[in-house]
């Protein structure tokens, strides 16, 4: 029998449990603002909010893989895409666009119009350099470094710095095969 | 019982069919090739101590997935035997069967393997162990005690586990 | 014309005061708006002598000063909404519904997770969408 | 944005992050500045909540209106449910108690070491009450969130919670007279 | 309102004018004025004095004709009618002496016939003759009779008539006048308004209130129409004459509306009257005028409000009206009026001041005309009309002025008056309101207000106490704005009371007030819109905080401008500023102090971390810091390198400790942190006081340093929105740092022993062994602190039970403290102060050197058995000299029980086959336990024993029973059976102890005191060795008090007698032998029963007789048949006469037979026998 197909990323959003999204961007607007008193200094808070994005990328892409049927996830482009237009749309109920790609087809862009995550959101002048949304980029290297794909993500774009989208640079390092764990000499 | 927050993404558990109680054990490896999880239900004889044993099915298992890929008629770039692939790639197998036992396997592309035995008459197990890593998405990744990468321990999870595979088929 | 509108916190501290006049009487608006307060008070203190429905959060007309009305309105958590106007006959429907909008507009801006609560509201967004609504005043029949 | 929604599991994995963040890397050392912290997170979140929730409606009389309102409104916007059992003293302590709180419902303990309270070894023990502690730490959040709103209606309190019986979990408020 | 005329100001009353008779006037004034409603009177001696009652011919033409009226009200024409015109007139006359009657114009007339007594008669016809003369109905031919016993009625008849003839007389002057109004013969305007008016007061004069407000109203609106028309007037005085009718109408109606209860009415009309009339402002030489009238409008309805004493509608109909006519409850509260009175007038003064400093500028001949006042202008008969006064050759004549001369009259008046003082009057009137109504901050702008008008009068102390009122409320509240511009007038003030300190803490306030350039970015138009020191602006801060600066660095002198002193900062005339967390200057610097530890031990060192923080918006820098504890030797000195140690060496501090910081300048809401090891010897609490900052030569801030803890928001910055950060890096320090740390003090090198052994034992004094022993410290001044504790909690004092055995209520008590030696510590030393309570005591220690030691005994003794704890500490210094070193302390506690020793009991019993008839007189009352009855002047027997029952072998010492304190004398004769204790006897533990005593009570009571027994005894060897203490020696009491017993008369004792044994086969002789010890013949039946084992001679049952004070012996003979231990056969005595019966018991009824003769010394084995024997048996 054949592996069912891989979903629409609207089916599957409009299959898992929803919440309305205002808890969600107040508690990760809470999260950031403490930070920043914690931390004091603004790179320190978007290298944890990093750190953040990952430990949960490294979480949630199982359960993107078993609820969208995505059975491989070998080639970088296909994978990408698979980002943009299911697991966003899964997790965060917004679709991104992925564009610019170079020559070779190891970098692209994610472009975002709009995310739940800065709904209210106003950068006070104190806070310039913080890349609010660092979680996302977090979550996606994390995410990728699950399926085996090292990667560098990097904002290039960000609508509460006055730019007219979120965009995401996303550079495919290598991708890392499984090897075996032990010593052979066991 | 609510298990997906009710959502119908996984597969309904397969029906059981015949006598239940035929899975002899089950074991669930992550991408570092540790063993997250060992359960039996139905294992007369064991010799190995529990790190060789569990080092041998990782073993088995990925040599077997080389192998199978080295054989793969269809594809054309066949790495030579041995050498790591990523998970995902090229061709795996789902089962074997021995005149003793079935051994079922499913790999996700995040590299979690879970690797059910159950006696050799059972039948195809795929979408089962789809079940169970739908299970293990929600009973284990989704419990905030847990911090991935090391082995499981969950009450949720083994009860349900235990319940499910009781009446496989 | 609206000439001030005032955001004043449960400690009667002024969260957000803007006046919408040329001639700079900003320290007499800061000054009626202070005042208000104690018929807000007022009002708050001895239920029975407010006009509207007990607990409303709109508070009606507070006082009228010479020249200008002073309408108050009373959120839930203790935040004191104040609209100085010189329209001397102002449509009760049309303050209401001004209240409403601007309640939404400061519920957003509080939702900012970088004001900090109980504090001056600095949002830019917050004035723009403010302008604007004091712009439609009394435009629009009430929704 | 009116009516916008994520998935739940985007508020889970991020408050299971941001509680494993605060205990294990920023405060790994001392648990209790950790709850304060998360504790803290979870009072603006329901400072903000309280504000937006309590739009459009009259102002509450007493307290008891206003715990009502935690208990029906504000519950089943966060959860979709609201509080199953209301308790109080009448001298300024409610228990809210939810039978099956959302954010508990996938939590388990280890079983070993539930098993292992029975045992005598001391070591045992102290590992049982770690993880019942790291479980406790998830609790500071909606702590904070009840804190936040009721302070917010003007109710300043203490909020503990207790969570005994997994997935039940009720909630202590004191009102600070 | 004051200044309206009285007649303005209260209802009109009627007038009447008597005639005649001045004897009568007093008595008849003073009735009818105490008539209800009062009538005035106008008396008059006779008619030649008729002439004053106004009649002015002129006023038929002035009203009927048309021609243009001079103006609208006459001046006098209310005052007239209230005191000239009257509306009767009554003559008084004599019958006989007869004249006529003048009479005035419309007023009644009244004939009063006056006699001096009722009966001379008046004859019919002589009075129709008089009415016809005088042309009076006959109903108005009134007599009055003047002689007492006439007088009232006379008067009442006097004053219904006048009532009802002035009512109709107003009724009908009302008419006329209305008549005209309705004919419309005239269509001047005036003439209408004053018809209107006059129609109003005659309504009045009736008290018909709604006419009277219906025409006033009229007047009103009329008047209303004629702005604009009316020319009569040149155009200034004209709107000045409609505005002061106006105003007189608006008054009237206001007051009828209020007093006739109609509030809300009277509040739409007057807001009416204030919107039609505010914004006629008029010429604007004389702007000030009209601001004059409106805060006049103001003040009057105030005062109308406040006399009427109105309350808020509360009624939700009044409350509806209230709503839809758009009022609030401020504008029900006369405070609300006061203010724009004030307002108004200050809006009056400022005109004022324009329209003079232009006068001043060009002065006018004509102005100085005026001033001069050789023309004068006077109020004209007209309302609100003004004319000149001329004097030409001897007489006076009038006549109009130009608007021209008026202004400048208007503006010589305004001069005269200092309205500031009315101004401050007002808001100090509307500020007293508001705050009684709790409204502090409408309240506290009026105070601001006031302020301002005293800052312009230049009275700045006045100013400046106000101020600071303002200012207090502003900075709770953080009205930044508000407080910006309030702070700048008290800078100015200070500044002019030439207080340095004062201006340099309202300077540095500003300069640290939360304003970015951004708000506040207003037009810099200074015209008394801001403060004297401008809008609020982040450039306004820096430039006032170098101001203040350049002064404090003596760079820059401050000019108080009365020029007098020139403010200087120099050497000798410093400035020191103390700052206390409730300080507003908190924000300029803010000093907060965390230890790193909470605890330490003496000598080792803790990190301090000193953080300091400043909101001034130029970076401040500091010469040096000192810091301050509560121990001044820890004080140390922070300097920045830059700066020489020259200035830091001051006097005093030369020994103090010297820290050198990178640089000491704090840049705006950043915080300087510092941190520096600390340590310190002294045990107890180590706290940071306060951190003397010293910036520049002669400027140094005393800051109150705050633990991090327990630090709050800061003051007005709470409420700004900026970053907040913590005062430490260490966010745990941020939360919990304290400025305290706790010094321990330094660890014992003593051992305290409490060698003791054993639970104690109830009764004994028990001796607790204590040693101290020196290990390393020397132990000087040592004290022991000893506590008795119960041990279950609770007091070891118990009131409530009595206790019988302690004559104080101690169930545990401290006696004493013993030498080491056992002698009392006392005689050791004088030096020794030592003190016991009961459950306390104090013992000081002498002196110890390394290694020595010193032991004491506390004697402790249980008057319960109760566990109880020892707590002894003993608190020392390691070294003699007290001044560095300080206490240590050791601490030892100890749980001992307390047991009761022996348990004692009795019980009491007759002498063997003796046997007293005890009839029981008192039956013992049920419940209570039945005493015991012992036979009076008979022996029995009482058997006490001792249980040991403690777990170490007691000594018994001796053993007594006591006559009981209380009861007199010996009641009962007891000896000890057995003579005293052989040797004293040692009790095993759990061993029982018996002894003998025998009783012969000798008295014949109810209840007989047998008395106590006493048991002394000491603990036998493990404490031996201490027993050389004397009071051991004599041992413990242990007490047991024997119960009341009941003593009996006995009528008969029978006594059985037979030998103890007997041989098999022998014959034996016993008797009963019965004694009565009564003076009755008593009757006695006896019996005797068979029995297998013996053989008996005798009567078996008969009846004796014994005789008085007598005794009968009944004797058988008995053979015993078999051997061993026999009964006899039972012998049964009854008493008829009290119907007794008696048996012997089986013991004393029981005889041993040997079967043969025995062979050994029988004399004393009988004895023996009975001793023994003596012992088993009861009373029956």
């Amino acid at each position: 029998m054949a592996p069912l197909a891989p979903r629409t990323g609207d089916a599957v959003f409009a299959n898992v449990e929803r919440v309305n999204a205002e808890l969600f961007t107040l508690t990760y607007g809470a999260i950031v603002r403490q930070l920043l008193t914690d931390l004091e200094e603004v790179e320190e808070v978007n290298k944890q909010l990093d750190q953040m994005g990952y430990n949960i990328g490294i979480r949630l892409i199982d359960e993107f893989l078993a609820k969208s049927n995505v059975s491989r996830c070998v080639d970088f482009k296909e994978t990408a895409d698979v980002i943009a237009k299911v697991g966003l749309k899964m997790f965060l109920g917004v679709t991104a666009s992925v564009t610019n790609w170079d020559v070779d087809g190891t970098s692209c862009s994610l472009v975002l119009e709009d995310n739940p995550l800065v709904d209210f959101v106003e950068l006070p002048d104190t806070c310039q350099g913080l890349y609010y949304c660092n979680i996302l980029s977090g979550v996606i290297r994390g995410a990728l470094e699950m399926v085996s794909m090292k990667t560098e993500v990097t904002w290039v774009r960000d609508m509460l710095r006055g730019d007219d989208a979120y965009e995401l640079r996303l550079k495919l390092l290598k991708q890392v095969p499984e090897e075996y764990p032990y010593k052979d000499d066991e | 019982m609510q298990f997906f927050g009710g959502s119908d993404i996984s597969p309904s558990p397969p029906v059981a069919t015949g006598s239940g109680s035929n899975g002899h054990m089950m074991y669930v490896f992550n991408r570092n090739g540790i063993c997250l999880l060992y359960r039996e239900w139905n294992r007369p004889l064991r010799t190995l101590s529990s790190q060789q044993d569990h080092k041998l099915m990782f073993g088995l298992l990925f040599s077997l997935k080389s192998f199978t890929a080295k054989m793969d008629p269809t594809s054309v770039d066949k790495g030579n035997l041995g050498v790591p692939q990523l998970p995902g790639q090229g061709c795996s197998f789902h089962s074997f069967r021995t005149n003793t036992f079935k051994l079922s396997f499913m790999e996700s592309p995040s590299g979690i393997k879970i690797i059910l035995v159950t006696n050799p008459k059972t039948g195809d197990l795929r979408e089962s162990l789809k079940y169970i890593y739908n299970l293990y998405v929600e009973y284990v990744v989704k419990n905030p005690l847990y911090s991935p990468g090391t082995p499981i321990k969950c009450e949720l999870f083994n009860t349900s586990l235990d319940q499910y595979v009781k009446n496989l088929a | 014309m609206i000439v001030c509108i005032a955001v004043v916190g449960h400690q009667n501290n002024p969260l957000y005061l803007q006046s919408f006049t040329e001639a700079d009487d900003a320290l007499k608006l800061h000054h009626i708006v202070h005042c208000s307060l104690d018929v807000i008070d007022e009002r708050v203190n001895n239920p029975k002598k407010t006009g509207p429905t007990l607990n409303e959060t709109f508070l009606g007309l507070l006082y009228p000063t010479e020249n200008y009305k002073v309408y108050g309105y009373l959120t839930n958590t203790k935040v004191k909404f104040i609209l100085v106007t010189t329209d001397l006959d102002v449509r009760d429907a049309d303050v209401r519904n001004f209240f409403r909008r601007f309640h939404s507009a400061y519920v957003d801006a509080v939702s900012n997770p970088f004001h900090v609560p109980g504090k001056k509201i600095t949002s830019r967004t917050f004035a723009e969408r403010v302008s604007t609504i004091v712009k439609s005043f009394g435009l629009s029949t009430a929704v | 944005m009116v009516g916008r929604e994520v998935s739940e599991s985007c508020v889970d994995s991020m408050i299971i992050e941001m509680v494993s963040s605060y205990c294990d890397r920023f405060c790994s050392a001392k648990p209790e500045l950790a709850a304060r912290r998360i504790e803290a997170i979870g009072y603006q979140v329901g400072l903000q909540l309280s504000e937006r929730y309590t739009m459009e409606r009259p102002r509450f009389s007493d307290h008891l209106e206003a715990i009502k309102f935690i208990c029906k409104d504000f519950w089943s916007e966060l959860f979709k449910k609201q509080i199953d059992n209301l308790k109080t003293n009448h001298r300024g302590t409610f228990v809210l108690q939810d039978n099956r709180f959302r954010w508990l419902t996938r939590m388990s303990i280890d079983p070993s070491e539930t098993n292992a309270n029975t045992s005598d070894d001391p070591s045992v023990a102290t590992t049982e009450s770690k993880s019942a502690q790291s479980a406790s730490m998830h609790l500071y959040f909606p702590c904070g969130i009840i804190r936040g709103a009721l302070t917010n209606l003007g109710i300043p309190c203490a909020v503990s919670a207790d969570m005994s019986n997994l997935p039940a979990c009720s909630f202590v408020v004191r009102i600070k007279a | 309102m004051e200044d309206y005329p009285e007649e303005l100001r209260t209802p009109p009353v009627t007038l009447v004018s008597i005639v005649g008779f001045p004897e009568l006037h007093s008595t008849i004034s003073t009735y009818l004025h105490s008539e209800q409603p009062p009538i005035n009177t106008l008396a008059l001696p006779d008619f030649s004095k008729i002439s004053v009652m106004a009649r002015n011919p002129k006023d038929k033409t002035l009203d009927s004709s048309s021609a243009q009226p001079g103006g609208i009200l006459k001046k006098d024409w209310l005052l007239k009618h209230r005191t000239r015109s009257p509306a009767v007139i009554a003559a008084l006359i004599l019958l006989n002496g007869y004249r006529v009657v003048a009479r005035g114009r419309n007023a009644k007339t009244v004939v009063v016939v006056v006699q001096s007594t009722e009966n001379d008669e008046v004859s019919e016809d002589r009075i129709i003759a008089l009415r016809k003369r005088a042309e009076v109905d006959s109903k108005y031919l009134l007599n009055f009779v003047s002689d007492a016993s006439q007088l009232k009625e006379s008067l009442n008849r006097l004053g219904s008539t006048f009532a009802e003839l002035a009512n109709t007389y107003y009724r009908e002057e009302g008419k006329r006048i209305k008549a005209r109004i309705e004919k419309k013969n005239t269509n001047s305007l005036e003439l209408i308004i004053r018809y209107c008016f006059k129609v109003a007061v005659y309504a009045e004069f009736r008290r018909d209130w709604v006419e009277a407000l219906k025409f006033y109203e009229e007047a009103y609106h009329t008047l209303r129409e004629m702005i604009g028309v009316s020319i009569r007037l040149p155009p200034i005085q004209r709107l000045i004459e409609i505005k002061t009718v106006a105003e007189q109408l608006c008054f009237k109606v206001s007051t009828l509306l209020l007093h006739g209860g109609k509030v809300i009415e009277a509040m739409t009309w007057f807001r009416k009257h204030i919107v039609c009339y505010k914004k006629l402002v008029g010429a604007p030489d004389v702007v000030f005028l009209h601001w004059e009238w409106v805060s006049r409008q103001f003040l009057v309805f105030a005062e109308l409000l406040e006399t009427s004493s109105v309350t808020v509608p509360n009624t939700s109909s009044q409350l509806s009206v209230m709503l839809e006519k758009g009022l609030t409850e401020w504008e029900f509260n006369p405070a609300h009026y006061y203010q724009l009175a004030a307002h108004y007038l200050r809006e009056k003064r400022l005109c004022l001041e324009v329209v003079l400093s232009v006068s001043e500028a060009s002065p006018s001949s004509a102005a100085d005309g005026i001033e001069s006042g050789s023309v004068s202008v006077i109020p004209s008969v007209f309302i609100g009309q003004f004319s000149q006064l001329f004097e030409q050759e001897d007489a006076f004549r009038t006549q109009p002025l130009t608007d021209a001369e008026y202004i400048l009259y208007a503006i010589a008046e305004g001069k005269r008056f200092q309205d500031s003082f009315e101004i401050i009057a007002l808001f100090k009137k509307s500020f007293e309101m508001y705050n009684n109504l709790k409204a502090q901050r409408m309240a506290s702008y009026c105070g601001h207000l006031m302020a301002i008008e005293y800052f312009t009068i230049g009275d700045f102390s006045n100013a400046k106490q106000l101020f600071d009122g303002v200012a207090n409320l502003y900075r709770k509240e953080g009205w930044v704005a508000l407080l910006w511009e309030v702070l700048g007038y008290l800078r100015e003030c200070s500044r002019r009371l030439s207080s340095v300190k004062d201006f340099v803490e309202y300077s540095l306030q500003m300069a640290a007030l939360p304003i970015s350039s951004s708000s506040g970015s207003q037009p810099s138009d200074y015209k008394r819109k801001y403060g004297p020191s401008g809008p609020a602006s982040l450039s306004q801060r820096q430039s006032i905080h170098n101001e203040v600066f350049e002064l404090l660095r003596g760079e820059y002198t401050l000019s108080s401008n009365e020029g007098s002193s020139d403010l200087k900062v120099e050497a000798d005339r410093p400035v020191h500023l103390e700052i206390d967390p409730i300080s507003p200057l908190r924000v300029v610097l803010l000093a907060s102090v965390a230890f790193h530890e909470q605890v330490v031990k003496p000598g080792a060192s803790s990190s301090l971390t000193l953080s300091l923080l400043s909101q001034l918006p130029q970076p401040v820098e500091i010469n040096h810091l000192e810091i301050q504890f509560n121990q001044p030797e820890s004080n140390f000195i922070i300097t920045s390198p830059q700066r020489s140690l020259l200035d830091v060496r001051s006097g005093d501090q030369q020994d103090l400790r010297v820290e050198t910081a990178p640089f000491l300048t704090l840049h705006t809401n950043k915080w300087l942190r510092l941190t520096y090891d600390m340590k310190s010897d002294q045990s107890g609490k180590l706290e940071c006081l306060s951190v003397i900052a010293k910036l520049g030569p002669y400027f140094t801030i005393i800051c109150r340093a705050e633990s991090p803890a327990s630090m709050d928001a800061l003051p007005l910055w709470k409420f700004e929105d900026h970053v907040e950060t913590l005062p430490t890096k260490d966010p745990g320090l941020a939360f919990s740092g304290q400025k305290i740390i706790q010094i321990e003090e330094q660890d014992p090198q003593i051992d305290l022993v409490l060698g003791v052994t054993g639970p104690a034992l109830v009764g004994e004094s028990f001796l607790v062994p204590v040693t101290v022993t020196s290990k390393g410290h020397n132990v000087c001044f040592g004290e022991l602190k000893i506590n008795l504790v119960d041990a279950r909690g609770g007091g070891l004092v118990s009131p409530r039970e009595s206790e019988p055995f302690s004559n104080d209520s101690h169930h545990v008590q401290l006696l004493n403290v013993l030498g080491p030696d056992g002698e009392y510590e006392s005689q050791s030393g004088p030096d020794n102060i030592r003190s016991i309570q009961h459950s306390f005591g104090l013992v000081s220690v002498p002196l110890l050197n390394f290694g020595e030691s010193w032991s004491c005994k506390l004697e402790i003794k249980w008057q319960k058995p109760k566990p109880v704890m020892l707590y002894v500490s003993l608190g020392y210094l390691p070294s003699s000299n007290e001044a560095k070193e300080q206490k240590v302390h050791v601490h030892k506690s100890l749980q001992i029980e307390g047991k009761t020793a022996l348990a004692i009991s009795h019980h009491f019993m007759f002498p063997f086959r003796r046997d007293p008839l005890l009839l029981r007189i008192v039956k013992p009352i049920p419940g209570s336990d039945p005493t015991t009855s012992l036979a009076f002047k008979e022996t029995s027997i009482l058997v006490v024993n001792a249980r040991n029952c403690t777990e170490v072998p007691l000594r018994l010492m001796s053993i007594s029973v006591e006559v009981d304190g209380d009861d007199t004398g010996r009641s009962c004769r007891v000896q000890q059976g057995g003579g005293s204790l052989p040797s004293q006897p040692l009790l095993v533990p759990g061993e029982e102890f018996k002894q003998v005593f025998s009783i012969i009570p000798e008295v014949y009571l109810q209840s007989v005191g047998v008395g106590t027994v006493c048991l002394r005894w000491r603990r036998e060897s493990g404490l031996e060795e201490q027993t050389s203490s004397s009071i051991i020696a004599a041992g413990a009491v242990t007490r047991h008090k024997l119960p009341d017993v009941n003593v009996e008369m006995v009528p008969l004792v029978v006594s059985l007698e037979c030998p103890p044994y007997t041989i098999l086969g022998e014959p034996f002789t016993c008797y009963v032998k019965i004694q009565n010890k009564t003076k009755l013949l008593q009757e006695i039946k006896y019996s005797l029963a068979d029995s297998q084992s013996f053989v008996l001679s005798g009567s078996h049952n008969d009846t004796i007789f014994v005789m008085p004070k007598s005794e009968h012996i009944l004797g058988f003979k008995l053979v015993p048949l078999a051997s061993g231990s026999q009964q006899l056969p039972r012998v049964t005595v009854t008493s008829v006469r009290y119907s007794a019966g008696f048996q012997p018991s089986l013991a004393a009824a029981t005889v041993f037979i040997f079967p043969s003769k025995p062979h050994f010394e029988m004399e004393d084995k009988v004895t023996e026998n009975k001793a023994s024997l003596l012992m088993n048996e009861q009373i029956s």
